[in-house]
């Protein structure tokens, strides 16, 4: 008893537990002696009852059939009882046997399932970066928020002014239109504070902000920014070429290969 | 396993461009979390040495022409596809396209909604100084703003913030990766009571006044607004 | 322009794996909206061709013995990186999102159910010698399983089969991957007459039964085993 001790496992079912027997005798499964077997497979199956351990049912089943196998095998050949239903040649140690190699092979391919499992945590998927074909950006070089945090600033001017004065209007925004476009036409890199530096209310920041905006929606002005966090600077737009052509020159691409754009 | 191998591998899997410090990082994060034993050999990799490596690999790639090439912009290195190849890889991610770009007033009106969600139409008018029932059709049905509910004022007036689309749209990880978004927070607009009397008529302006209003916020002189604003300033540039 | 090219271009570039329909269906689409002349070439592509291509790139790949292969899995082909580098590849996506490891009675069911589908219930079990209730259970609920019809038999009992998911999960093409296919298949089945005459009892074991198969994860020590095993793990070891 004391071998079972040592080398007591829980086994998922008798033929697991008959194949660890068969492997412990060290001998091909078509080789076993079954008899031996037999015994062994019912001592465990006592011991497993002596450690009071839940017996599944499968493993009772199968003593039966090794104690059967067993009592046949002590009986001379002539005199084996041939049992109801059992065919002519239906020999139940071979139909265990058989058993036996049959599930061994299942158990060695869930061994190299398990193995391809491991494996695949491993195997990473390459996932293509997000590439976007963008229609080539408009002349706006800055972003929305870079102007709204233009005019932001300079409103801050003007946040303790009552804001009643937004109703006693003086400014028309066809009349900032006017003026930018003057102050443009005169000098290039005009100053986006320059254009509000003559403000006094906030409804005059507020319209010449519009102002502004439409004329880069009419095309008449380009705004950029020289460099990141630098002042907007607001220039004449170029002239408009009789048909644009469909893809106005992107800036160099850094990659020529692609006009991909990574988000 | 070889410095070049791993570089290959890593850069193979990113989908960012990588700079060396950040390659360098991987083998330094690497060598400090797994149990690889190799991986530490690679913990304190020099910059002159990974550079020669990824010099190495783009040459190699170079030369074995295939149809993607490693390259370096601005410093950082990613794998990319030949030119040649762009009208079926368009047809392959442009099937979700993005729509057209918004319209300047509606990325004014968006950055409002960003900065000062959740708010009401007439808080956003405020802002802003004119109607905003056109843009802001525009806005909710590419879903990039929603209703996030009602202000506890008289008449319960729709408040509106920013969806997730605007996030996906402008490439931001969340609101707070909004550009100096304190400072845009901070215009005092008149508390929510003071909706209740502001004209009703303002807020659902008819089209033909849309065009006054958008361009000359309250005009003083009619006739003047009528007759220069409407002719300078369409309601909604038509193009978006 | 090569198709071979195209076709790797498209799957450098693509967010996921692509089956040989998906390809197809790049392929006419540029032709259809593309200036490109060469695109028209590639309209109609027939599959023989395209899978043809596929095998040679993959091919290519395998023995250019780079840090990635082209592979097919469940169908669909994608690029790859060798295991090996996963620790690196790991620091920089993260681990993958991948559920627990399956339990040793679970990969025999599996087995079982791969080379043998469609089965029944009773036809593992008699493989198996126990029970299979509690790991079909889970070999569902993963959806590596599934109903794929009924046995016309008396009982007209559930025919079990693989999904994608289970070769997905195992980074496999299709069955006939399976490594031994052939041998483990030829493997005589019982006669069926003989599965009906099994006992139904056998095959629904009560939970409490079935709890001390499945649990124990092959205890050394008997006193632990007996005293522990059955009160605390669960019916599947979670390490498994």
């Amino acid at each position: 008893m004391s071998e079972f001790k040592v080398q007591f496992e829980i086994f998922e079912g008798p033929l697991d537990l008959l194949l660890y027997l068969v492997k412990k005798e060290e001998v091909d499964i078509y080789e076993v002696n079954l008899t031996k077997l037999a015994t062994e497979f019912i001592n465990y199956v006592d011991l497993m009852r002596q450690l009071d351990l839940d017996i599944a049912g499968e493993f009772l089943v199968m003593a039966a059939t090794l104690m059967y196998i067993k009592s046949r095998e002590l009986l001379p050949k002539d005199q084996q009882a041939v049992v109801e239903g059992e065919e002519d040649g239906e020999d139940p140690r071979w139909e265990l046997i058989r058993q036996l190699v049959e599930y061994k092979k299942f158990k060695d391919a869930a061994g190299q399932l398990q193995e391809m499992e491991a494996t695949q945590e491993n195997v990473y998927r390459r996932t293509a970066p997000k590439l976007s074909f963008e229609a080539p950006a408009q002349r706006m070089e800055v972003s929305i928020f870079d102007l709204v945090n233009a005019v932001n600033v300079i409103l801050k001017r003007f946040v303790t002014t009552d804001s009643r004065d937004i109703f006693e209007e003086k400014w028309s925004v066809s009349e900032k239109i006017e003026t930018i476009v003057n102050l443009i036409r005169e000098r290039t890199g005009v100053k986006f504070s320059e254009l509000f530096a003559a403000a006094t209310s906030r409804t005059e920041v507020v319209v010449t902000f519009l102002a502004m905006l439409e004329l880069i929606r009419l095309k008449q002005i380009v705004i950029a920014q020289p460099e990141a966090f630098a002042e907007i600077e607001i220039s004449q737009a170029p002239p408009q070429p009789v048909a644009p052509p469909p893809e106005p020159p992107a800036e160099p691409a850094p990659v020529p290969e692609l006009n991909l754009r990574m988000n | 396993m070889e410095l070049k191998a791993i570089i290959e591998a890593v850069l193979f899997n990113s989908q960012k461009p990588l700079s060396p410090k950040e390659l360098r990082d991987v083998l330094s994060q690497t060598a400090d979390n797994s149990e690889e034993p190799f991986a530490k050999h690679f913990k304190k990799t020099k910059d002159e040495e990974l550079i020669t490596v990824l010099e190495t690999l783009a040459q190699e790639h170079a030369t074995a022409a295939r149809t993607f090439r490693l390259v370096c912009v601005a410093g950082a290195w990613q794998f990319v596809s030949q030119p040649e190849f762009a009208p079926w890889i368009k047809t392959l991610v442009g099937e979700k396209s993005r729509p057209g770009r918004l319209s300047q007033p509606a990325l004014e009106t968006l950055a409002i909604i960003a900065y000062r969600q959740p708010l009401t139409r007439a808080e956003m008018e405020q802002i802003r100084g004119v109607a905003v029932d056109g843009v802001m059709q525009t806005l909710l049905e590419r879903g990039i703003v929603e209703q996030v509910g009602r202000a506890e004022v008289v008449g319960r007036p729709v408040l509106y913030g920013t969806t997730p689309a605007f996030l996906e749209y402008f490439g931001l990880r969340g609101l707070e990766d909004l550009p100096a978004a304190d400072e845009l927070r901070k215009i005092p607009v008149k508390k929510p009571e003071a909706l209740l009397t502001v004209e009703p008529g303002l807020a659902t302006a008819p089209p033909e006044q849309l065009s006054m209003q958008e361009v000359a916020p309250r005009e003083t002189n009619p006739t003047e607004a009528t007759s220069e604003s409407r002719t300078t300033a369409p309601p909604e540039p038509p193009t978006e």
